[in-house]
């Protein structure tokens, strides 16, 4: 047996010995553990599987052993990647440092830094949180105004910051701050910085969607001191940083949303429900128009489906990937938010309530999600920017020149 | 056919604009939603639009009514539209008071369709039963006793049905497809449970249980199993009033929505400048073209008594409601960010416009029903 | 009776009168007449009523009559089309100079112009075509290249002209000419200039489309001589009076469509011909599902002639109508496209006929004219085009500033 | 599911590319439809095709074939689609061959399967009888008489029916649904007669009327009223194929456009630059990419032998013919004028584009059988 295949051998031991059943399968959104100092256990199971994978230092299997990692190589980590996949064991934690911060930490920090953040990181002990988006800096991050002053030994930062998911939650942020307001270009005054949620002078709110409470914050900050070690990367090169932690976005995301499965509602089984087939008695022409609809749309969400396979395929083959990588979370959410339309016309009132007995949970949860879908197509890089992106760095289109079209 | 407003109705419309805009606006209806208001109305707006006469307008003189006309109605729906106001005019007075004056006998127009007008009582119809608007289907029945008749069933999404003094019930009273009879069930009657179905829009609406529910004969409108008919034409005004209602709130949507691109700047400029928003800005403009020609012909068509006022309502009712998915999810997702959060208002127009795209039948029902249309051409 | 009263009641009876019955009704589009020299008649009926309107100086009926028109009031010329409407009179002519560049030269032309060239239009002797678009002028039509050099008593005109209705049967051109290559704005060198089709150099090539044979031409110049009293307004001052031209040309559209229906097609009628539905048996689901799309695109067109006759009421209730006036031809067009690809749909190979007798003619009729449909959100402004216009005119949507967009 | 091609099958893909480009690019189709050729496609070609072996790409060893599988075949069609070349490949070797391999007698595969191989006899299938493609709906009737039977009734839209060496014909021989036989009909059998359908393709489309046509038994392929599983795994190879001569098609479709978009410049800027334009064509990226997935899926279920294979087939012939639908008619939009007239290639691709659309059943057809896909999930 080579060292990979007895590696496997005993990965898919242990994994089967330790992993315990309850944790197997795809989660509802409730049910996942945030690492941090806040650890919250719904089931003793969840704990057991946190220490264990915590304690076999498999949060960050990939990561040196120096900083607490699991020390795999590519290969070792692949396989430990498969067999966990082969389990369906859930993440023993979710938390964005790990899956965001973590690479560029590992890239770009200080020796220092690694050992000061990332340890705790491996350890399951501190819950990050993102501070990219403004309110002036939606689509265009660029334009963020919160601001980090140079005090001598710290950064004194001033402004907020929109759309942090869970900030209130949180123990830290990596953030976007403007460390330079006279630069030409407004990318090259940025800087990366990480802060502690727990200091003075920062509250995290929470923002009200239209589909009611959500995780999302608004984070303000009020003469925040910062010490300067906790700049990440050169001063006013915060922007090179960001791009990437963005690239490490759409992986993460997709790696949460294979696990969390809150929203995932199939469409056609729903729609049999909701538009049932009376014996003997041929189906309406608008049903019958309503389930041609359906059934397009869920074909759609197939053809979708095989293209993530494909992607897969095309990357394990050292095949350029870009074109397709680009549309997918466009057309991911773009789909989400169709097929809740066709349920909410198949459903009829029973997808518009809003609270209490009257309605089921499902029917409940429908009619969030797919309020919520709406947030999908302009969170994480708007349809918009997706197409934009897709027209210039995948087809090669031109951009509008100076004193262009009028 | 008159597809414009005539100088009156013009009028009318300007004063039903600054009413809304100065006693109703959005802030009131998010009033109403903070605090859970189960009325889903405010009572003394409701007393002031009666005071304006807007309760008398489409009813004829001798039974207290304006003779305005259901274009008249519909300068005040498309005005309460664009401020998101809440009032009980299309349950009370649209729909129960159409049923009331087309069919109620002499006794039944003094008392309730009078005290409707006057605003001193609220009824509610109780029409549907199934997941989905469907008229045809009535399973509620109405049996004959000896001193009246029994109902015994269940109705869903009845508009302004809870707390209200009464409502009109469709009943099944016969084993034909259309032997549908129409009753006036008081508020107190035993038997008649109500539960309130809080649904996206924040306004008013309720389940009803009918349990062995003793009604007097007197409480029959009309004759028995011929309700149908008159259910459908009082439903017609409904369905326009409530296209009115919408075109009306996406109208006001898409203002919003365009100022925005022309205020919001990102990349340096405007984002009404990027040409990709700005075509899709113009077919949102198109739609609300289209869906205003349509609804001004079905209001044209029930005040001149059109043959096709069924279809031309229903093609109303399709195209506004088509607009008004397409508008309201645009202007969503036009505002970015912002535009999900509850901040704006962007978002109760949405949830106000999803249901009344559903109210009365959706798209799929009315495209069905306005066909007929097509075999004249 | 009033004065109005009687030209009505006398007007009726003259057109009851001589209005052959056989020109009562839509023609097809070969059973039109176009004035000019070369002018055809397919009938006796057709020549009966082209002297005899031409006689009555009913060509131009609202025309001066110093030209030839017939000098009728504004209120007796409506007068006169209610009642050419009301018997459903064809048009005795058709002729792009009496409804395009006869307003035109009316307004601009010199008193020498008016007396040449309108009172051939008003005789029906001259049939006339429009040169505007170019190769590289498409859209964007200011960005024409065909010269006219100024060689004393005369220009000499060298370049070519595209989509050219009937080039190769008209006898004149309205044209626009470049005659300062210098001006900053584009607009700003540009002349009209009518010119004679017969004179030498001048070459007309019809145009093969998608659909085959067309009616478009390609004009081609070479060291055409055209005389300087056949400049209409003044020098490099053409661009005004464009747009004066095309401003009619929607009017003049409208009333050509009116008469001439070579390619209303009745959705629902034709559908149910190729989706014939059996006694007894439940159609399709694929039936349905494509019943169900017709009928959305029928309604669609049901809703836009709702719109045609609002905006008239509009109009006469004189309120502004420029919010609905820009979105006909788009609407128009882009439905008519639509239309056609349901029926393609529908009606499976039997739309797909090229030639031969193995298609009906109404199947071959409706073959060309889907193809032809892809002409229409084309030409005379494309739907781009129009939704420009209504973005920034209607809408008032900001233009794209220098340097914007990256 | 492996849904890319190997290195094998990119070999194949790019000699496929270079060989049409140079052999046949959309010039040769100009020039068969200017000179009216019936035949529809050069035989000089065809036999180079032959040559290198394309005809026996997706056939067992055993029978002379290359056991290359249908993804091989796949590169073949859409290299074919890119350039618009035109050759008898679907019909005779996919369509007909397939019927024959699965289930021809070994003489009926000793004489004609070879045949079809070298390329030096031509068989097209006669499947369709209506407007639409509905192979459920056969009616062509085939009797048996005392020598065998008797063939009546009408094909039409032969896919390069017209002067084939023979038919493939599918008819109607019992009352149950799926009683069909296949039948080989040689050209020059007494009773058959051909007429020439032309389409807006150019291609080489038939119309067949079978007149008291007589067939001796050993025509028969296959068993009696056992033909429609054969003939139904023979349409979705074909449907396969010409999936991915359209995915082909569009492809290369858009790469044109894409350059138009770079280099037409309006209004002093490449038309490319408006960033409405470039939102459509980034939507019709997403759908070529989406499109090319479902192919892949197709092509690999028929060589895998899958369950599912007729269902992902239906699923990849309506994903990518509702994405040719779009490409070819944003193709021709966003070429503006010059896009509409005939000096461009842009509409002979629209044609053809819309004609495999059609064939062997179009996106209505297909999105009814792909459904049962979506109820494993």
């Amino acid at each position: 047996m080579s060292a990979i295949e007895t590696f496997r051998a005993e990965t898919r031991a242990w994994l089967e010995a330790n992993c315990p059943e309850s944790l197997r399968g795809a989660a509802a959104s409730g049910e996942l553990v945030w690492g941090g100092s806040q650890v919250e256990f719904a089931n003793e199971d969840q704990r057991l599987w946190f220490e264990r994978m915590r304690d076999r230092n498999w949060f960050c299997p990939a990561w040196p052993a120096a900083y607490g990692g699991g020390g795999l190589s590519a290969e070792e980590d692949a396989v430990l990647q498969q067999e966990l996949k082969r389990l369906k064991c859930r993440p023993p934690q979710i938390n964005l440092g790990i899956w965001m911060l973590g690479p560029v930490l590992l890239e770009f920090g200080t020796e220092e830094q690694k050992q000061r953040l990332l340890t705790p990181m491996t350890r399951g002990e501190v819950r990050w949180c993102q501070g990219f988006s403004e309110p002036n800096a939606g689509s265009d991050l660029a334009n963020i105004r919160t601001s980090a002053v140079d005090a001598g030994d710290h950064f004194v930062v001033n402004g907020s910051k929109i759309w942090t998911s869970y900030g209130d939650k949180s123990d830290w942020m990596y953030a976007l701050v403007r460390t330079d307001n006279s630069s030409a270009k407004k990318q090259d005054g940025i800087s990366l910085l990480v802060l502690d949620m727990h200091a003075e002078g920062v509250e995290a709110r929470p923002i009200d969607l239209i589909s009611g409470k959500s995780s999302f914050c608004e984070v303000f900050f009020d003469n925040v001191k910062v010490s300067k070690d906790n700049l990440i990367g050169p001063l006013n090169g915060g922007w090179t940083l960001a791009k990437r932690l963005l690239q490490h976005e759409r992986s993460a995301m997709s790696k949460f949303g294979e696990f969390s499965l809150p929203t995932h509602f199939d469409l056609m089984t729903i729609l049999g429900d909701y538009l049932p087939r009376s014996e003997g008695e041929p189906d309406s022409p608008s049903d019958i128009a309503l389930r041609a609809r359906a059934q397009a749309c869920a074909l759609d969400e197939h053809a979708y489906n095989l293209t993530v396979q494909r992607m897969g395929q095309q990357a394990r083959a050292r095949q350029d990937v870009s074109g397709i990588a680009a549309i997918m979370k466009l057309v991911h959410s773009e789909q989400e938010k169709q097929k809740f339309e066709i349920l909410v016309d198949a459903m009829g009132h029973r997808a518009l309530g809003w609270d209490g007995d009257e309605f089921s949970e499902q029917e409940l949860a429908i009619s969030k999600a797919w309020l919520m879908s709406y947030t999908q197509t302009i969170a994480g890089g708007s349809s918009e920017v997706q197409l934009n992106v897709i027209a210039k760095r995948v087809l090669d289109l031109p951009d509008t020149p100076k004193g262009g079209a009028k | 056919m008159n597809l414009i407003y005539n100088e009156e109705q013009r009028m009318l419309l300007d004063t039903a604009q600054e009413f809304f805009a100065e006693r109703s606006p959005v802030s009131a209806l998010r009033a109403l939603r903070d605090r859970k208001d189960e009325l889903g109305f405010e009572p003394e707006l409701w007393q002031e639009m009666t005071e304006l006469g807007w309760t008398a307008i489409p009813f004829p003189e001798n039974l207290g009514g304006l003779a305005f006309g259901y274009k008249g109605m519909g300068t005040v729906f498309e005005s309460a539209g664009r401020h998101l106001s809440a009032s009980p005019l299309l349950s009370s007075v649209v729909l129960c008071g159409s049923i009331l004056e087309q069919g109620g006998s002499a006794a039944q127009q003094k008392s309730w369709l009078a005290e409707l007008i006057a605003g001193s009582k609220r009824l509610a119809l109780a029409v549907d039963e199934g997941v989905r608007h469907n008229p045809q289907q009535i399973e509620l029945s109405a049996v004959r006793t000896d001193t009246g008749f029994q109902l015994d069933g269940q109705k869903v999404i009845v508009v302004d049905g809870f707390q209200a003094d009464g409502w009109i019930v469709a009943a099944r009273t016969g084993q034909a497809a259309d032997a549908i009879s129409l009753f006036i069930v008081p508020a107190g009657t035993a038997g008649v449970e109500q539960s309130r179905q809080n649904l996206i829009d924040s306004r008013n609406t309720a389940r009803l249980t009918f349990t062995h529910v003793q009604v007097a004969p007197e409480q029959l409108i009309g004759e028995l199993d011929q309700g149908a008919l008159i259910l459908e034409s009082a439903l017609d005004r409904g369905r326009a009033c409530i296209a009115a209602e919408l075109q009306g709130a996406c109208e006001e949507l898409f203002k919003t929505t365009l100022e925005y691109l022309r205020t919001r700047v990102q990349f340096d400029v405007p984002i009404g400048s990027f040409q990709a928003l700005q075509h899709r800005a113009a077919w949102m403009h198109v739609d609300i073209e289209l869906a205003r020609s349509c609804l001004m012909a079905a209001l044209d068509a029930i005040d001149s008594g059109d043959a096709q006022t069924a279809q031309l309502v229903s093609l109303a009712k399709w195209k506004v409601g088509q607009m008004a998915d397409k508008v309201s999810s645009e202007a969503v997702q036009m505002h970015g960010g912002i535009g999900v959060t509850d901040e704006l208002d962007v978002g109760l127009y949405f949830k106000r416009i999803r249901v009344l795209q559903a109210l009365l039948g959706d798209a799929d029902y009315h495209l069905n029903r306005a066909a007929p249309l097509l075999e004249e051409a």
